[in-house]
């Protein structure tokens, strides 16, 4: 789960990596200056979409009337069709130099990795472009940080050893092992005047699968940006994207399910959204799935696609038939793929509820696209 | 037929342990593995040895069931929280391979299992995975039974249910399957792409073709795809990659399928293959038609 | 270093092992019992020792007057010609069963061991004559501890998960691990009634070399009970150990001086102390260690055994030298073999003071020894 | 005479690492080694980078130091508290094999450090030992010059200063060295006498006999003469155990060197060390003797 700006920011402060000063003016709420603050000032919109810098949705502010100018225009900028959640203001922190620094939970390497540059402010990727910017240090998941990590790295940024940075080093590689981030980026961490270093800007994944262990919830107000269905997928189990199309596409497995809409694609059609209800599918999650794709997209036409192993044919088509009677849906629109285990009853069930029923994949694919032109 | 073991990976004597065998899941999947003919000698679940389940006996610890049963591979459906100390159990019994079907577990503890795993020379396959299944040997899975039948064709695959789909795919067309393993939705798995190929599929001479479903996010198969060229790996590989129309920055039901920024889109994974030399689907249903043109 | 039982019960109650309730008499200091204790106590002689149990330095008592009574006979009762330096009195506790229990760094094993058994009371070697009494197992310095190793070994033990001894178990290994322990033995390991697990006794050795890292001191209190010699050997950075011949025994390095010990029993003599000044010896730390033997080990003759390849032979005559000078030694019955770096110098020093001068190891051997015929 | 690299230890072209150089023993032997012709590419000290120590160049880091020099064996002498830092780092660095001078580690960080160096496939020797040499090739230790000419006696030894001694012993009566070691005085020691037999000294060539000077404390000796029992190993093996008048439950100056209990004499290690056909020595100079026996 990524992290708005000012919930890493908040990690971070509570882990012991510096941030600036800076106060939080939630949508919809007054843009008034607490105590403590003075200008400049930096205001900047919350997103979880990239690229803010470029859209105009950072400002740095002189006065209370640049202040309110700029909370207000940041407040209607929208980014990826969404507005931001949240502005954060934070004190112009003077700085000599910026650079780049992450840590990250390795795919190929299946450890961590820290990333190190002297070249801060643009992204990581490209930076990895260019001969010799870019420092890659493996870190193993046995002993974890060590002091020579630290060197290592401050050599590379400093030319020697800063202490302020391999404390925050220290501090960041205890936060990605505690608080389980998948990452953990300062894209720019700023070099100050008298050397020590600080976070101006953060960029955070929290593991998802850690939940369990950690109530991490006092850092998820973003959480509120989700979509009433993307909660309701969360609590039930099932994976909601929503997409730009007209074709509401739900499968069992993820793999699968892409496949679905890769197919839909493939014949012209443009998917709605994707629903993955995964393995062993219930009654309950089929139909809150299908519930939300109905109120979140409206789609034109819904493309249900099962190949049923562990999964019960007949379980699909009754959840199917229950969740259209509740609904009033018009199955006109509905094209179901079943196949698998208990195939012959499921079929049985959905045609006696007057759908169509493939067998075939592509089959179906087509006639689903057939239906939205 | 008689089919053998896969050399580095499955033994010819496949005596399974079930880690969590007393759960939901486990206890379904036992008694669907059984109905395959796999050899599952135990069962571990703490506090509850003495049990059976189908028949299966169960021990409190692994060291018990393996000294008592000689099991030495472990599939393990024990819940996320409890994975790690599983997965470490298994480890230090002297089990290999071991299978970690449970899903949900944090890459923390994923990555520290994974290195404690190779220091001791064992290998893991998932998490979040399937399994993998050797047609006329043993399943070591959760994959429906009945998609599945001894023959020449592996496939690989990050997907579980695709994966089904495509093995049907396969038998439908006239082939039969050598290994059909998921190697786990999982941000980081135990054994990927490249492993397979590297220390495992080179040496196996019953395989003719190799099936490769990869899917957005990583870069796995642009890896796979180097290792093709840079090796001359001589036996046809034939590609699929779902999510050519995902959006970036979105997890697609897995962990690992997630497009960050501009890397790890289908695109990108597909023309790395193509350049390699793999046949490459655009459809799992055009997979059936390249087999046959491939394999002679 | 080992510690004496009550200072490893006071490490364990610390560290979450459950140890009876108990309290301590210094020796010389009134033997009363405080408040909120009642009889059966169990009264019992702090040696560093073994074989107090056989030698009648545990008592149980029901009276004022049994307890008065064990007090002072346990005080005035030797072992290994040492007095308790205190006494523990610690409430009796009713139990069922005595078990085995201890974790040590392992040599050969290179990792952490756990060593079990459901007979306790009697010495670990013991134990493991018999088969199948004694249940060992391995723990990976990388992995620690980890739930399945306790619930193996509290299978082997009960049978079952027996939470109060897993958390036990679970407390035992952070002391190890936390305060860098080389065993952490408790036997017998008392089962109650109601199935839960308590330390009777408490053998304890702190590693010598974690001292930098911990301030364990407030366990320390048997420190007391070293000589000064020992003392000035832990502060000056020499091996003293004494003996109880009459031949004093110093050389540089622990194998060289442990083998000259050996050569002066294989021509008959008896060695009174074995000190090691180590490599690189200065005059300080010789001066003091031939001083800390003239103390403490009043030896009839003294042998010097340099091998000096680091250490420089004229730095060791020079020591030796300006010892004997200031506390006027008799240099007749002080043998010297010195050889190596600069020993001409060194010889020629020594030999102007009038000592006898050794190059080689056996005559220097056979010549201390018929000294003290 | 030109003397050959250790197979399995010491390479061919030793390129010497001198970790904690600027410090007053790593200054010290190092000069030292490089009196003795020890080709001494390199030292390490944090925030000491760009100096010169008797001409050997100073760096910060041992990345930076084996990536400029191409050293591949590290001696370290930084200080007990910084050791387990210093010895991962030469680990990670891929220096093989590490000589660990320092004395005073706590056990915990050797434990660790050592299972690390296992899982990366890296030799270590010590800690709190005087390391090795091989005469005519190379000197990674501390041991003084003078006492060591190219042979084929090897040493190894749990001692430092009585090593010196026997390897003067040996000289004189007219044999040169192959290969002495101290394997370490600690409690924990990262190559023990086991290990040197089966992993090195079997392989090689250039040794005719062995002498193993053994003391109090543990059971390396006797595990000793177990594989030499078992393995038939078949070169001459002299033996010398020190602390035969040692008293139980006493540390004699080494951590190692402690009898507990009745386990770990120095005439349990003698007997064993008998019944598997080591000749023993009960004098340092009955030594040169039996050399002169068994060396044809």
């Amino acid at each position: 789960m990524f992290l708005l700006e000012y919930e890493g920011k908040q990690l971070f402060r509570d882990g012991g990596v510096t941030v600036p000063n800076s106060f939080i003016i939630p949508r919809g709420s007054e843009a008034s200056i607490p105590e403590g603050f003075s200008f400049p000032l930096v205001v900047k919109g919350q997103y979880l979409a990239g690229g803010r810098g470029k859209a105009g949705a950072v400002k740095i502010v002189k006065t209370e009337d640049e202040f309110r100018e700029a909370v207000e225009s940041i407040f209607n900028l929208k980014i990826r069709s969404s507005y931001p959640s949240h502005i954060l203001v934070e004190e112009f922190v003077p700085h000599s130099k910026e650079m780049y620094l992450s840590i990250l939970v390795s795919k190929p390497d299946k450890g961590y990795v820290i990333l190190a540059s002297k070249e801060g402010g643009v992204e990581v990727e490209e930076l990895a472009r260019k001969e010799g910017v870019l420092m890659k240090l493996y870190v193993d998941p046995i002993t974890g940080l060590l002091p020579f990590h630290q060197r290592l790295v401050s050599k590379f940024l400093f030319g020697g050893m800063n202490k302020s940075f391999m404390k925050l080093l220290a501090s960041l590689f205890k936060l990605v092992v505690e608080k389980d981030l998948l990452l953990a980026e300062i894209n720019p961490l700023a070099v100050l005047e008298d050397g020590s270093v600080m976070a101006l800007d953060s960029k955070v994944i929290v593991d998802d699968n850690s939940e369990f262990r950690h109530d991490l919830t006092k850092y998820y107000e973003y959480t509120s940006v989700l979509t009433e269905g993307e909660k309701l997928g969360k609590k039930y189990g099932f994976s909601y994207v929503p997409l730009e199309g007209d074709i509401g596409v739900m499968g069992n497995g993820a793999g699968l399910t892409m496949a679905t809409l890769d197919l839909v694609a493939y014949y012209g059609g443009k998917p709605a959204c994707f629903i993955d209800v995964g393995g062993g599918a219930s009654e309950e999650r089929i139909g809150t799935a299908l519930d939300v794709m109905l109120r979140e997209i409206r789609p034109k036409a819904i493309f249900v696609n099962i190949f049923a192993g562990i999964t019960r044919c007949d379980d699909v088509a009754r959840a199917i038939v229950s969740v259209v009677k509740k609904r009033g849906l018009d199955i006109s629109k509905m094209v179901i793929r079943l196949t698998g285990t208990n195939e012959d009853i499921g079929e049985a069930i959905l045609k006696e509820a007057g759908f169509k029923v493939h067998k075939d994949m592509d089959e179906a694919a087509k006639e689903v696209v057939k239906l939205c032109q | 037929m008689s089919v053998k073991g896969v050399k580095n990976f499955v033994p010819d004597d496949v005596r399974v342990l079930v880690q969590g065998i007393t759960g939901k899941q486990g206890s379904f999947h036992t008694e669907q593995m059984l109905k395959y003919g796999t050899n599952i000698v135990a069962g571990v679940t703490p506090g509850k040895g003495g049990q059976e389940v189908h028949g299966v006996p169960v021990y409190d610890t692994v060291k018990e069931a393996v000294e008592a049963t000689g099991a030495n591979t472990s599939i393990i459906f024990v819940p996320a929280r409890f994975a790690y100390d599983a997965v470490l159990e298994a480890i230090y019994a002297g089990l290999n391979p071991i299978v970690v079907i449970t899903e949900g577990i944090p890459a923390n503890d994923t990555v520290k299992f994974l290195r404690i795993a190779k220091a001791n020379g064992v290998r893991i396959i998932g998490p979040n995975c399937p399994g993998f299944i050797v047609p006329g040997l043993t399943k070591v899975g959760i994959m429906p039974n009945q998609y599945f039948k001894p023959g020449n064709v592996t496939i690989i695959s990050r997907s579980g249910t695709l994966t089904y789909e495509v093995a049907w795919n396969v038998l439908k067309a006239g082939f039969g399957h050598r290994l059909v393993v998921g190697v786990g939705g999982d941000y980081v798995i135990g054994t990927n792409f490249l492993e397979f190929f590297d220390e495992i599929l080179k040496y196996d001479e019953d395989t003719e073709a190799v099936v490769v479903i990869g899917e957005i996010g990583g870069d796995d198969e642009e890896r796979l795809a180097k290792y093709i060229v840079e090796t001359g790996f001589d036996k046809p590989v034939i590609g699929y990659v779902a999510g050519r129309t995902a959006p970036p920055g979105k997890k697609m039901g897995h962990a690992g399928a997630i497009i960050s920024g501009s890397s790890g889109t289908a695109d990108a994974k597909i023309k790395s293959l193509k350049e390699a030399g793999v046949h490459i689907a655009y459809r799992p249903s055009d997979i059936p038609e390249i087999l046959k043109r491939v394999i002679k």
